[in-house]
């Protein structure tokens, strides 16, 4: 999990730097101080389960186990990235390995976990989906719609609210008429848990025991994680403006990444090993930022193709 | 196949679409179907009751019998939710046909339909394929009446303009019960997403022979379905049959005119329409959705363009009127193009 | 209240007995069987307070004091009517009353109760507003974005839940993920409670400490009223496919009009005077459908005005 | 009045319409604003933290300084229930101007925008006023890059041709900051629901002279920009700039293109391009929405109804690409119509 989190961490520090020194990726949502519950849940479940992402899902895709080679390629819009280079940061899809979509229309990508989880039920197999949200899509009326569903129809969902605290420049107790997200579970007879999201073994644990429920046909569960977006809403923003300079430091006091290494070698584990986990993702991106750049851009044909999804006996298909 | 090969028998549209969906269920697990009361009485079997509804017009009545409850679901009230999880379903192996009861509700889950169902090919570069169907009822009666009134502004509109607009969908109109199945059959065979307008009323005014067994009638593919020389008529949906009816009072007073029932809006079957126009020279389009960015004038539009030099007069566009469909069945009735209005757009012509 | 009760009773006889002899009236959704929650609400309200409907708004109406003449002649397509014949059942409308509409997109009402409470808040006026929604609706996000921002924003909204069992032929406990749609007001820091809607005193005092609360500043609250719909969905709907018939008898017994009736004669009302404001009722209704039948048709001219509200300085006001 | 008479400055789009609604909201203390971080920071004044963002173009900022978070709102994400409540408001007396981030954005409200607001005032028989601005971002760069990538499918859209098929709804498109800030505050002052679309690129790259105070640029009227007799370009917004580019290109080659800048697209302005093509004879229009069912289609079919005896050459229309907004600089630079495609469109009519 160390090494993921790593992994996730470095990506979003490799792409900072490369968009500050102007690379042109669109709009970039870091996942930086979030990554141990994306990588917290995704540990918790079978690379033939589904996750539905937001935004901000770098960390889903990493966590998930995108390659992150083809996600850089993409951010380069090259065509050998995760979507052809069509999709760029705010659309990295692999449903090679489960991973459903980043998502940026807020909220939309909760009823997709739904159906993902009713795939899983009519086709008769044991696969969980898991649908992230921000505390700012709590607002969003889809996701009840989606908690409703999954509720009546008892699918194996789990909710992971990812509640850094802020919607864009908007602060959760300003938008949210309660206290914590998770109180809302109650309103859809799902079992709801906030668990402290920095620290990646108890949102392993939340995960692990609500992925468990759902695969052992007990329903969707919900599960809220208290977290901190390290850096601006995307590129550009100034967190100044809306958060308090004693707010982010003692934010960054409580980095995931720092939390887990100063356990890991509480209990033992050689520094030598973990900077070697380090190490490694910094080679891994080392690549990866050399075969995006050394990919080729999509051609001009490109730009009409996929447009329907190819259909042998539809006429469409053709157009 | 053509329909003399096989024994076929009377059904009413919305008949036409049980028997699609029927067969198409019986020959794939992985097709479901889920709406608002497609059944109705969900959860009560143990009672006795079962199927209540079989959604608006029917259509789906005795499925969840045959299939269960499992691959018959009715939802909830939440149309963003269950048509996104539809959306989901399509991207994990399911082939799910979910019902929007009314296009009028369109506006309680465009976001799914025309940002995820319609995008995802292009977005997710092709990895994935989304077989999804959409049906969805449109359209005012399509019968006068002299007082009393209709379903008013929520509840009548057409609208697949707003659908046809967006890259990445196929919109069809059955117009008659048999290509009402054939085309269900090639969209649930479709991998990509694929809308189905069913008009409220062809739903039970439409009857026709069907042929018994699979069949398709190809996406795409517009029909010429009546030969004219003088000019070109182009309806969708029950505005075929006000451009048949129109041509035939046309013909008493000499005129022909040739009938091409478009049948698919997105992608639409440019080629037919231009042919029929180069032989023609004159064209209407008959449209039962409102004026403004219509699929009427898409079509004029495109002939405009390519058909120009065969043109000998001004394209001509009948529609709704440019209002919000009104409840009085004497202002109703004045709303959606009829045979009347057809034929003073056709003597503008000569 | 009684008189009120039996107004609504007595119209909605009077459409079905119209309906059933075959005057098109469009799809109509009696409230026959509701009319405690009606009239003990706007019982509750003042003239200058808002309510907004929903599909099943008859008696909505006429509890805020809309002139059933005017509702009748709406109903016949005339231009006598609330809406000029314009809008039929599904729209009635009268504002001068504070009736901002029947409202047939289910669950689509309810922001504009927020709005129009939002409004009151911006003007400084100390007007509430009622957002009445089925239990059905419940499941509809917008239903919860608008519980969501009353709450956030302390408005003076009062949402009312009419749970009478059914959506369409869909059983409440089908498609609700919760035991009382009141339990979901905890989700909003809103007061909620479930009260016997067919009990019009009890409706009235839940009501009325809820409008108290929103006119005291105190904010938004839910108040849940179990009823039942004695006939069918609409006109032509056999309601026998998805009810038991024990269950409509035992529902028929509980019917809200005698239960007052019975209640009023215990307090030692003559059953003379009662009876009177039935006959009352009845005169009105005759007048009302008189006055339909005698109304003019809208002139073809009709049917392209009021498109655009109209507005001297735009242009586009004249098309 | 004209822009001689008083004292104008500098100002970027962006800047106009802050101003435009600056000024609104001092002369009428029924105008609110409402959306996502219109100001940013809610309800953390006591912190010394306040208008954070200011919208998502900066349009807004400033404005709870001036007002107080009594009239600037923002909101919680909740498109559906925000916009419902302007709604809402509109109806009881206030005029609120709700912004919707991005018009990519609709499908997350599109029924409060176009089955409730659109249609009140005639649903409800004339009886209320609805004086509610929408306003919204839409587009794409405008600039060219050579590689990475712009803000893809879901955060490029134009997709005013689905806000123009309801009838009810104004639409309005400025180009300029001038038209801008007049646009927005005729908008303002109408009873009824009027969209106000405002392109991301020209948000900050349009400056233009603009008057100090208040003025009007009427709803429902163009404007003929350019004058020229060899062909008219309609354009549309951003695309307006476009056409003027390609009509300079066109002069040095000989040919005089009339520029007829549409700025509203419902009620649309039917004579002033009619006129237009009376003299010009020869019409293509240009727009950055998809194609199908598209406003350009719509103009074009227009005049092959009424202009068509004026004609010597078919109707062009030069529109975005019939697919999603792609990712890939590479492939956005091909999406949007550009100079070059207007003239290449312009050359196949001679
Ligand atoms: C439906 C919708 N509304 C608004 C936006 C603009 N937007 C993008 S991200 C965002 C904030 C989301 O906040 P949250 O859910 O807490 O996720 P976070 O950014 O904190 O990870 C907003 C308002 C959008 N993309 N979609
Ligand atoms: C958004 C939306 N979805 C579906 C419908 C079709 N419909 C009309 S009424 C209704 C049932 C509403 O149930 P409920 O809210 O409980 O109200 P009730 O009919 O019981 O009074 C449905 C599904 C609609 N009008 N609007
Ligand atoms: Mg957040
Ligand atoms: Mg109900």
């Amino acid at each position: 999990m160390y090494e993921r989190m790593g992994l996730v961490r470095e990506l979003e520090d490799r792409l900072k730097t490369l968009v500050e020194r102007g690379v042109p990726m669109g709009p970039v949502h870091f996942y930086t101080g979030q990554e141990a519950v994306a990588v917290g849940v995704c540990a918790a479940l079978r690379s033939d389960d589904w996750i539905a992402s937001t935004h901000r899902g770098h960390g889903h895709c990493v966590a998930k186990g995108v390659d992150v080679r083809k996600m850089l390629a993409e951010l380069y819009g090259k065509s050998t990235g995760t979507n052809r280079g069509k999709g760029g940061s705010m659309h990295i899809t692999d449903v090679s390995v489960g991973m459903l979509g980043v998502n940026p229309i807020v909220g939309m990508g909760t009823p997709h976990a739904v159906g993902a989880a009713l795939s899983a039920r009519v086709r008769g197999t044991d696969q969980v989906a898991v649908a992230f949200f921000g505390e700012g899509a709590a607002s969003m009326g889809v996701v009840h719609e989606a908690m409703n569903l999954a509720a009546i129809w008892k699918l194996p969902v789990v909710f992971v609210c990812e509640n850094n605290g802020y919607a864009q420049a908007t602060p959760a107790e300003y938008a949210l008429a309660c206290d914590r997200v998770a109180d809302r579970a109650a309103a859809y007879r799902m079992s709801g848990v906030t668990v402290d999201g920095q620290d990646v073994l108890a949102v392993f644990a939340a995960a692990d025991e609500a992925v468990r429920r759902g695969r052992e046909g007990e329903g969707p569960s919900l599960v809220e994680c208290m977290t901190y977006r390290f850096h601006g809403h995307h590129q550009g923003d100034d967190t100044l403006r809306y958060r308090l300079a004693d707010e982010e430091r003692a934010a960054r006091e409580r980095d995931p990444l720092r939390l887990f290494r100063a356990r890991l070698l509480a209990e033992g584990f050689e520094a030598g090993e973990v900077d070697a986990l380090d190490a490694g993702n910094r080679t891994r991106l080392d690549e990866a930022v050399a075969f995006a750049e050394a990919s080729p851009l999509p051609g001009p044909e490109e730009l009409l193709t996929c447009v329907y999804v190819d259909s042998p006996r539809a006429a469409g298909a053709q157009a | 196949m053509t329909v003399a090969e096989v024994a076929t028998r009377e059904l009413t549209f919305s008949q036409a679409i049980n028997d699609a969906l029927r067969l198409a269920m019986r020959r794939d697990p992985s097709v479901l179907v889920m709406g608002e009361d497609v059944a109705g009485a969900a959860g009560r079997a143990h009672l006795g009751l079962a199927d209540a509804w079989g959604g608006p017009l029917r259509a789906t009545r005795g499925l969840i019998g045959e299939f269960g409850p499992g691959r018959v679901l009715d939802t909830p009230i939440s149309e963003m939710g269950f048509v996104g999880a539809a959306v989901g379903a399509a991207m994990t192996g399911l082939r799910p046909v979910v019902e929007i009861m009314f296009v009028d509700l369109i506006g309680c889950c465009y976001d799914q339909v025309v940002n995820q169902a319609a995008k995802m090919s292009y977005m997710m570069g092709g990895q994935l394929k989304l077989p999804l169907v959409i049906r969805t009822a449109y359209g005012t009666h399509g019968f006068k009446r002299s007082y009393g009134g209709g379903a008013a502004a929520q509840h009548s509109q057409t609208l697949y303009a707003v659908l046809a607009h967006v890259p990445g969908l196929k919109v069809v109109v059955p117009s008659t019960a048999y290509n009402a199945k054939g085309l269900m059959l090639a969209a649930i065979e479709d991998d990509g997403p694929v809308v189905v307008m069913e008009h409220k009323f062809l739903g039970t005014a439409a009857k026709g022979a069907v042929p018994e067994g699979e069949y398709t009638v190809p996406i795409g593919k517009a029909e010429v379905v009546r030969r004219g020389s003088d000019v070109t008529l182009a309806g969708i949906g029950r505005m075929t049959h006000v451009c048949l009816e129109a041509a035939e009072k046309l013909a008493a007073e000499g005129t022909e005119a040739e009938v091409v029932d478009l049948l698919t809006l997105a992608p639409l079957d440019e080629a037919t329409v231009l042919e029929s126009v180069a032989r023609t020279h004159r064209l209407v389009v008959v449209d039962e959705d409102t004026p403004t960015a219509s699929m009427a004038r898409d079509v004029a539009a495109r002939v405009a363009d390519k058909g120009f030099d065969w043109l000998d007069a001004p394209i001509k566009t009948v529609t709704a009127a440019d209002c919000p469909v009104p409840f009085a069945a004497v202002l109703e009735n004045l709303y959606a193009p009829d045979a009347d209005r057809v034929i003073a757009a056709v003597e503008e012509l000569f």
